[in-house]
């Protein structure tokens, strides 16, 4: 059975060019950066290289660039990293950092251990789209609020926050701002300088990069105080010998994305907007989200009786990939918290589908998911108690 | 909890025995917790102090289908007593296991059956 | 010009074997282990499957091993998990841990960051050959003693400590031990349960797997505190979307290391016993180090009057990779501190070479390096101040 | 630091100029710290006040040994007075730049030079 992948929000494939990059640093220049010799030395050009690369996509310094191990090591490494520093304020009165509830695990469980040691954290409500209120954002900070960490787009309902306003707030009163552009990243154009944001959080594996790498855009001349300690590695905020051949991956990763983002673009939101289109015209189904702000490949549904699992098995058991939210939270039986943010019950939560498309899905992929889906539908309903209609 | 489900969990989420409502039950069971996404019915006919026919519906996971179709085959001609002895584990047995993290949450047919034959005596109980 | 490669204690090639076993993981079974569908079954299968294969290496419960991204985050979540856990602690007296002076810096620098925290650490020194005393490290045990970390082999003179009597006094005084083994996983047999070891580092580049992953073993029953957040992966241990090409990669690497230790070991240390051999015939030559307790592959010297960097350049001049001892230091242009622990004087350390062999040498190879390094050495010695014997 | 030194300093490391001792120098200079495991001694013979001749010995990495080189290839021939103006600055840029990390540790050509005229000169002052 041909296999149709629509879990891109969840990880993407690693592009063929990307993996030929990478392949010559296992066999062959597979030296320590750090070391002399030609090894070494080979290592620490592609090393540089893709931290060219990176900055480019970003339109930022190289120096600005430090590579990690992924999106969550840049989230918790942005986030603690500043408050380490800013210590001390924990005994004052707060909110000392500003966030949303609808942020990746990544930012939320960073918070809540923060928390746990005294800092005093604001979660800001969304609206039914998944959006934060601007003038509640300004209105919560306090004189000891030093960091704003609010995601570029949510990895769940694709929803993208006003970024550009909020840090224009963060700029004017002077609060250090970092965003979580791990499902943004490739997707659209995004420049720190034009949205003051001061720390940006990558990761390789969702925009068709090994997985095991991330990046963190840290604005110059902000100071950061690193969680891993060691061999002083990435200035040393990140120790640990250079994952060179990820690197590499990452760097070509960006490459590729900068030079295809047009393009990709136009494809991948002509394929989704046929999905949303064909997928509404099913009864009670319903598109999670904000209709316009939202992720180009991100298509995520809710369709009443419905249990998320179980429509999941029934298209995988069809070869189509997809999931209910976060893959993460799979783990936990709780209905996602994001939707539950944006105000739906845990039964609707339950009911939800999200479709992520990528570069290589096809117009044909799109019509058969949209020509399969109804029948599946049917079926659990039938099933379901919840699902009135049936008689 | 991925790909720890049986084929036998596969099958019964495939293709469900005994599924829908009975019209004219003698006893319906309901149980479940929507904050879990598990909501099941079961709907039993009574005939001889037996369980002459047995139907369910469920809005759940692949675990909590394939259990209610698992307890439906289990129940289906025992006497009430018998069918009252049908614990969580029989079914989770039968299925050849469930993954650990839904036994708690997705195995809830065996409380279900059990709530409709309560449900069965009760009235019968007031109809003496 | 043929390159010859000497500098295995840095890093190594990634094994043919194990590139191929990653490369499915890229472009086919590219899946979130956390997905419900087949590409995340597929994935979570391997992670599971290699989560096998490192535990049978060790001879340990496949739930004693979490995957990290290297050696450097294995020691930070052992050290850093175990102390965060005795936190109340800090305000008794001390030491709270016990390390000794020749760690690598991904040990040292983190109970550098636990002291500036309150935690009172004990670096104990150690011989001329680089051993700790016994005794000594019995002598300062306090009632409060925790943690001790210590090293199984040094990554710079190959000196292999009783790791064995330390884990017996450790668990006579009921203290955690955690031992940094990076440098002789897949070198010597280890396990764990026979040397009353209760955590356990490992690093995959340093034993023919890929960059940027790694393995911490954590004795059954023992409670770490996390220091990476997010979702949840690894038990709560280390959150990030699982590496599966990575931890494949270390998986298969685990698995050959087992398969050929012994024909390896034979092979290497009788080329490294050459090379010493050999080498200790230059004037005024010496070996640092244990005569016998060291790494199988390490070959480590110093030479009268001669300084690291101009010999590693010159050598490399001559298609030969080698080190001056740890590549993370030459970053720092201060002498070793191992070498500085073991009694040398600066002068003495920058003069110092460290050879480490792989399983893909040959005596070919060594015979070459055999030839030019007298060479290389007069030369050096002709320009130097140091060398008083040229008149 | 891998990597970064130019073609111009490998050369000079590879083949250094001017290296060696010269047995009846009329002045030597030594500078250094053992500690970054540099140390330079640079000798000098002087003729009409010019720098008639002059060689190194230098214990230390290829930055060190190349500025040694370079240090003698710029004072050849010079004045006192031109010699004593020769800067670390210009030997790193002679060298076509050092790795700002070598600048302070490895570039100590200029001053053991420097020390090497001073101590000439101080011979001479002593000898009035
Ligand atoms: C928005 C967002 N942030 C952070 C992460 C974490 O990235 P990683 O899995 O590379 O740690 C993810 C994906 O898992 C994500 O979608
Ligand atoms: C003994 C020892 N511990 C820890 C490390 C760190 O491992 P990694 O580079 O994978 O972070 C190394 C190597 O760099 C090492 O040799």
């Amino acid at each position: 059975m041909k296999k149709i992948y629509l879990d891109h929000a969840a990880t993407t494939p690693v592009d063929k060019k990307v993996v030929e990059a990478m392949l010559p640093y296992f066999y062959k220049h597979y030296g320590n950066a750090s070391s002399l010799h030609s090894f070494g030395r080979k290592a620490h050009e592609a090393l540089e290289e893709s931290r060219k690369k990176v900055a480019s996509l970003l339109n930022v310094k190289e120096k600005e660039i430090i590579f990690t191990a992924g999106g969550t090591e840049s989230d918790n490494i942005a986030i603690k990293g500043i408050a380490y520093k800013n210590r001390e304020k924990r005994y004052t009165k707060g909110p000392h950092i500003i966030t949303s509830s609808i942020e990746h695990p990544a930012v939320l469980e960073t918070c809540k251990h923060l928390e746990m040691q005294g800092y005093k954290i604001k979660y800001l409500p969304v609206d039914k789209h998944g959006i934060i209120n601007i003038d509640e954002l300004e209105k919560t900070i306090s004189k000891n609020t030093f960091l704003i960490t609010i995601m570029y787009a949510n990895n769940e309902i694709g929803t993208i926050q006003p970024i550009k306003e909020i840090g224009q707030i963060a700029r004017e009163n002077n609060i250090i701002f970092h965003t979580d552009a791990v499902q943004a990243i490739g997707k659209t154009p995004i420049d720190p300088n034009k949205i003051n944001v001061d720390l940006l959080s990558i990761s390789s594996h969702k925009m068709y990069g090994p997985k095991g790498v991330g990046a963190l855009y840290i604005r110059e001349g902000l100071s950061i105080q690193p969680i891993i300690h060691g061999g002083g590695h990435e200035r040393g905020i990140r120790s640990s010998t250079e994952n060179i051949p990820g690197i590499v991956g990452l760097g070509k990763a960006c490459e590729l994305a900068k030079k295809r983002m047009e393009k990709d673009t136009k494809h991948i939101k002509k394929m989704r907007d046929k999905l949303i289109k064909n997928i509404l015209e099913i009864e009670e189904s319903y598109l999670n989200g904000h209709p316009q702000k939202r992720l180009i490949n991100n298509a995520h549904f809710r369709f009443t009786g419905i249990e998320g699992e179980s429509l999941l098995l029934s298209l995988d058991d069809k070869g189509i990939a997809a999931s209910t939210g976060s893959a993460c939270s799979s783990k936990k039986l709780q209905p996602s918290h994001v939707l539950i943010a944006i105000g739906l019950t845990p039964i609707e939560a339950h009911g939800s589908l999200r479709l992520s498309l990528g570069r290589e899905n096809t117009q044909e992929e799109i019509s058969y998911v949209t020509d399969v889906l109804p029948e599946i539908i049917n079926r659990l309903r039938k099933i379901s108690p919840l699902w009135k209609k049936q008689e | 909890m991925t790909g720890m489900y049986s084929e036998k969990v596969m099958e019964h989420f495939r293709k469900p025995k005994n599924m829908g409502k009975i019209e004219d039950a003698d006893a319906v069971g309901t149980v479940g917790n929507p904050v879990c996404g598990d909501l099941m019915t079961i709907y039993i006919k009574i005939k001889d102090n037996k369980i002459h026919d047995i139907k369910f519906q469920t809005f759940g996971c692949a675990a909590a289908i394939a259990t209610s179709s698992m307890i439906t085959e289990l129940a289906k001609g025992k006497t009430l007593d018998e069918a009252l002895k049908i614990t969580r584990d029989d079914v989770a047995n039968e299925l050849n296991g469930l993954p650990s993290i839904k036994m708690h949450c997705s195995n809830l047919a065996a409380d279900a059956l059990h709530k409709a034959i309560k449900n069965y005596l009760q009235k019968k109980e007031r109809e003496k």
